[in-house]
């Protein structure tokens, strides 16, 4: 049983359960339309594996929660991408200008870092990735943020200055991640996903096997192929 | 997405918004009736006061309906796990979406209660009728069509509520639209989803409709 | 007497001697809160004993206090002050459970019916007997006959929306004796009846009465009524008993102001407004007086007119004259008029006082 | 002749003499659906015709059709066939607006008083007048002097939950009034209400009508009501009409089963139940022949009873005798008993013949 | 998080719920009231009969109280930005939350409005009354205990949806429980924010109750 959330992490996934299939191996899916629940339900035992989160957001989970979690390898990358309908680069933003920014805590925080990174904001940095708008401690251009559901930002083009939207959604929105966005999330980010599993599961031969899949070029190329650059695979 | 695959997740999805709505709303009004029962006849003054339970029960009802749903959710999964074995899944997904249904049609049913003449409880104390009695047989009766349509309108909103039980994986038709039609942006999904929603919403509003005209004793007159 | 006006603080004493059905002891009944301006005093400080198996009319003008009055004797209404005693048991004393015992043998027809409108007429006939615990069956054997009774055999699949009002009333009243209640509280129960159906449950009334001891409460607007069916009548006035006593005592005899007034229209004899209008208080020069007479007994009121006119003369005009019944007892009234001269006047009134005949004078006419 | 029985077929020829007020033609009404096997006919081909400035009495049984038929004339009810007429126009043609123009000027009294629980007693009042568009001003001026002619002037701010069965009507009443129709429908109007309350609002409509010719639909089931204010009476039973004619024909003179048995009570005389009961339908040999004589006029029955006894010789025995007034015209009924011997009958006869006196044959007696 | 920043932000999205249900609620009902009305008197043999639009209306109310709550936020949002010039935000949240209160409080108030009896519309029709004035003199009096509870019911309930505005950047109490206390796992956050939503749900049912029961003149009798 692997838990995943509904979007990409969930296309691929079906994906791999076909590779998997071959190889002996039954995947079940399930779709969480939520962050915490599926680590929830992977602790008590009711997953065995998920596929939705990146390293920071796990390594937050457990130090928040005590879960007994692992990652075990790292699946595919959502790059985000800054994007605008008002202001063709980063410097045309006006003073007090809107940016709309997805409110999960993990998303959320990345795109402030992503903004902090471009030079527009400073954020503190003891806190590290768990940041929200409440942790900006220099806002020169006195920018607003906005929080919405990560489905909705590419929505809100119209009514923010600019957005800060996961490749995934944008593309599927109709945007183009190679050329619309007048800022992007620098390489060495560490927001990759990961497959995440028990500890004591760790070493199980199933796990071997799941990852195989995933890592499968069948799997690679379905995402590269229906992807185009907005989801890209770590392996 | 091709059509047929379209059809399949609506059909598995219809099966399982029917599935959570029909256990939710059969087992959370029969919790939810008495409760909204007890409220309507205990206040100071009414049927068999008990002021004080009476007051408590109306809190714990406006607590249960004023966690937001998601909270509600993932606070009880405890609860969950020991009733179903599980907290994630369509079944899971039935008990918080039950103890939702529990507050709101009590309170649906306590306004349909007061709405009942009070000459005829007073008829029926004068035959020396117990409480239980009045309730079984006056007050229930009389509430009849209201009553219906307080199921209507809960298992309406249940179908509503149904819809972010994606949280625990619970499936469903809204969940459905929210997946394909919201996050993945497909409107040919939130379109086939929504049409599939007002179907079978319009067939539950007429059904309780028609059932409560039926057995709408009073007519006319004089 | 079988009806007494138990004084509002002496009421005990008469408690030992007859252990009455019913009996209210310095009853005060106000609505409103204490504190409010608006409270208003219903019943004042009454006082009434029914006993048992007596039929007690209770008539008034409306608002007086008579739905409140039996509304008190099941608890339906709580006393402000004073006690309510039923089968020498305090009602206001009660625990719920006492007075649920208490309601299940007590029958009661509402003045507004307050039928279940969810329930055909036979089931709500059922519905006392449902509530008694009796089997379905033994509850058909019951209601079929009960609705038999009181006409509406054929209406018992009908829902009360689609009866009239008087067979909505008499619904009312099959329920209220479905349990064979030893006591019967009926607030008009035959206000919305034809006479002849009012006569035939008058008739069913009586019957059980007879025959199972029945102890029946009253109320109702048609002195017919009364007249017919209770053996004892209480009259109330503003929240007060005003007058109470044996039906042909007070009907005969009526000696409080309301009673008069609520009477007018219905005792033996009447005489036409034209008459009435005309009669004066205070006798006029060679007017005549215009008398009524009460004689008791099943007899014609022939010979009595003939002495009549033989002892006064035959200036004596009869105006009316009927034989009359009350509570089943015969009484014959006459209404006559003569010269209102002394000397004739003073020959009347040693033939009735030799006779013992009982005269009131209506009034004066020229 | 105010009042008529328009036979079913034959009605239009009525209309054109006297454009009547209201005009039942054939009037069938039945419920239920038309397909069902429980349909029930309520009304069945009744034809009636209301004088403009009559008040007219409708009595029946419980369960008559007598509500069915008055709701039909403000359109509350549908006939399912024929025509109801109002002034002239069939209320059944009428659009939503017409029907809405002629409820204004007619005004209703249920039988189930259908107050606004959410008023005070006055804006229960009020609520036609508002509804007619008065001014705030206007609606006080008319409702207080309302309100106090049915004695509720104390009463103007409470609500209906807080009056009394009586009081609750009596708002009715005070309702239907309060914009002057030109017609008042009354359904049991004074069932909850005392004799003397009962007289003080008869004087009332009776006033009005004479005062700005109110027409009155007034069903009842008080003879004494009828007898007291209609002009007109129709008897309707099982549906149909059986009887309908002046009040004072009918009453002296009731010709259908059904009258007699609704008037049994409240002729002008009275028998006692013990010798009614001893009525015989045949003569028995040696025995009594009892008559009740009717004469008309406002005289006392001295010299009739004198001429009586002279004719037919002492054996004469006077039962009862009153004089009585129905709908304002006095007449006077003598029950009297004599030898059912051919010889003392023959005498009788003629003598009845000559003076012109109605006689019915009660029964015999031994 | 110190205390101090949780009250603020506890202020500060109690301020922004109670300005989304309050705004929302007005004119939800405003605009439910007629409809519902129009619902329980149009229908077939009813008090002013067009059952065809009676039909469409019951129809249209179906389907918007079908679709769930976060499509219909993303359905609308062009006529959201049409009214209020965005699509996010608080305000922006009241166009949804507006959306969903109307088929929601004129289900309720049709129901209150059949229960009336039906002697009382025959009374007024008996006078002459017009539809419009049968509705404002008997109707809405008549009910308007019930019809106070009914709008109690709807505030709470949208007290509840205001929660899922957290996807339009509608802040409130429900949101901030959501994304502190659950997402970000803060207990401490989540509990505040359930009491207030508690006390704030218990005010609103208790001046409803009071209300309803002050405007209460069917007390006793006979
Ligand atoms: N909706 C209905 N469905 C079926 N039968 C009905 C309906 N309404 C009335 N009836 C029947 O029609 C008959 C006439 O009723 P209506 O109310 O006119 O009687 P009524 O003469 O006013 O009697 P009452 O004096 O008791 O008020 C009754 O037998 C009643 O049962
Ligand atoms: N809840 C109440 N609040 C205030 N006054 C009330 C209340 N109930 C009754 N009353 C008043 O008490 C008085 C007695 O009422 P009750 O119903 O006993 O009269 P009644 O004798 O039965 O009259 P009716 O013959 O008209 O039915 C009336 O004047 C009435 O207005
Ligand atoms: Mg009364
Ligand atoms: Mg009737």
């Amino acid at each position: 049983k692997v838990g995943v959330t509904p979007g990409p992490h969930a296309q691929i996934m079906e994906k791999v359960k076909e590779v998997a299939a071959t190889k002996g191996l039954n995947i079940d899916i399930l779709e969480f339309s939520d962050y915490v629940v599926p680590n929830q339900a992977l602790a008590d035992g009711e997953l065995d594996a998920n596929s939705f989160q990146h390293k920071p957001y796990l390594d937050n989970q457990v130090a928040d929660r005590k879960f007994a979690l692992v990652d075990v390898a790292q699946s595919v990358n959502f790059p985000m991408g800054i994007y605008s309908k008002k202001a063709k680069s980063l410097a045309e933003l006006k003073d007090g200008a809107t940016i709309a920014i997805p409110n999960d805590p993990t998303n959320g925080g990345r795109a402030l870092l992503i903004l902090a990174d471009q030079g527009l904001i400073k954020v503190n940095a003891a806190k590290g990735l768990k940041i929200g708008p409440a942790d900006v401690t220099e806002n020169p251009k006195k920018i607003e943020f906005a929080e919405l559901d990560a489905a909705q930002l590419p929505r809100s083009l119209d009514d923010v200055d600019a957005a800060v939207i996961n490749t995934n959604y944008a593309m599927e929105a109709g945007l183009n991640p190679k050329t619309d966005p007048i800022g992007k999330e620098g390489e060495k980010a560490p927001y990759i996903n990961i497959i995440a599993v028990k500890a004591k599961d760790k070493d199980a031969a199933w796990v071997k096997t799941l990852i195989e899949s995933y890592h499968s070029d069948a799997v690679k190329s379905f995402v590269l192929d229906k992807f185009k650059g907005a989801v890209v695979p770590a392996w | 997405m091709s059509p047929e695959m379209l059809f399949n997740l609506l059909w598995k999805s219809l099966a399982q918004t029917l599935q959570m709505v029909a256990i939710a709303g059969v087992i959370g009004s029969l919790i939810g009736l008495p409760i909204g029962v007890f409220l309507a006849t205990s206040g100071k003054g009414e049927l068999f006061p008990a002021p004080a339970t009476n007051r408590i029960i109306g809190l714990v009802v406006n607590a249960a309906r004023s966690t937001p749903f998601i909270i509600l959710v993932v606070a009880i999964i405890p609860f969950t796990r020991f009733v179903t074995g599980t907290s994630i899944g369509t079944y899971a997904a039935i008990v918080p979406l039950t103890l939702a249904t529990i507050p709101f049609f009590a309170r649906l049913v306590e306004a349909s209660i007061r709405e009942i003449d009070k000459g005829l409880i007073e008829a029926a104390r004068a035959m020396g009728a117990t409480p239980f009695q009045i309730v079984w047989k006056v007050l229930l009766p009389e509430a009849r069509p209201s009553l219906i349509l307080a199921l209507t309108m809960t298992l309406v909103s249940l179908i509503g509520y149904s819809a972010m039980v994606g949280a625990v994986g619970g499936g469903g038709l809204g969940d459905l639209g929210i997946r394909y039609g919201y996050q993945r942006f497909m409107p040919e999904v939130m379109l086939a989803v929504v049409v599939v929603l007002i179907v079978l919403v319009q067939a539950v509003q007429s059904a309780g409709d028609l059932a409560a005209r039926r057995f709408d004793r009073r007519s006319r007159k004089n | 007497m079988t009806l007494a006006e138990a004084a509002a603080s002496s009421a005990p004493s008469l408690q030992a001697q007859a252990a009455p059905m019913v009996a209210f002891e310095a009853v005060t009944k106000r609505f409103g809160r204490a504190a409010d301006e608006a409270q208003f005093t219903a019943l004042d400080g009454v006082g009434l004993s029914v006993s048992r198996g007596a039929i007690t009319g209770i008539i008034g003008r409306s608002g007086a206090g008579k739905s409140t009055l039996i509304r008190l004797v099941n608890g339906l209404e709580k006393a402000t002050s004073g006690n309510v005693l039923v089968d020498g048991v305090e009602v206001g004393g009660l625990s719920e459970t006492g007075l649920r015992d208490l309601r299940r043998q007590v029958g009661m027809i509402f003045q507004h019916f307050n039928l279940l409108s969810s329930r055909t007429a036979f089931d709500n006939v059922a519905l006392p007997l449902e509530i008694a615990g009796l089997s379905r069956e033994a509850i058909r054997q019951k209601v079929a006959p009960l609705l038999d009774l009181v006409g509406l055999g054929d209406k018992a699949d009908r829902y009360p929306a689609e009866l009239s009002g008087g067979q909505k009333q008499r619904v009312g009243i099959a329920r209220a004796l479905a349990t064979s209640p030893k006591l019967l509280l009926s607030d008009e129960a035959t206000s919305a009846l034809d006479p002849e159906t009012t006569h035939s449950i008058l008739e069913l009334l009586k019957r059980i009465n007879a025959e199972l001891g029945l102890t029946v409460l009253l109320i109702t607007h048609e002195m017919e009524v009364v007249k017919t069916i209770a053996t004892d009548v209480a009259v109330i006035d503003r929240g007060r008993i005003v007058e109470a006593g044996r039906t042909f005592d007070v009907f005969t005899l009526p000696k409080h102001e309301t009673t008069r007034a609520l009477l007018s229209s219905s005792l033996g004899v009447k005489l036409p407004e034209w008459v009435r209008s005309g009669l004066q208080p205070q006798p006029l020069p060679g007017g005549r007086v215009m008398v009524r007479l009460i004689f008791f007994g099943a007899t014609a009121f022939q010979p009595l007119t003939a002495r009549l006119v033989s002892e006064i003369g035959t200036g004596v005009n009869i105006m009316a004259g009927t034989i009359d019944e009350i509570a089943g007892e015969p009484f014959g009234s006459l209404v006559v008029s003569y010269s209102s001269d002394t000397a004739v006047i003073q020959r009347a009134e040693q033939f009735y006082t030799e006779t013992g005949l009982t005269r009131e004078v209506l009034g004066y006419v020229a």
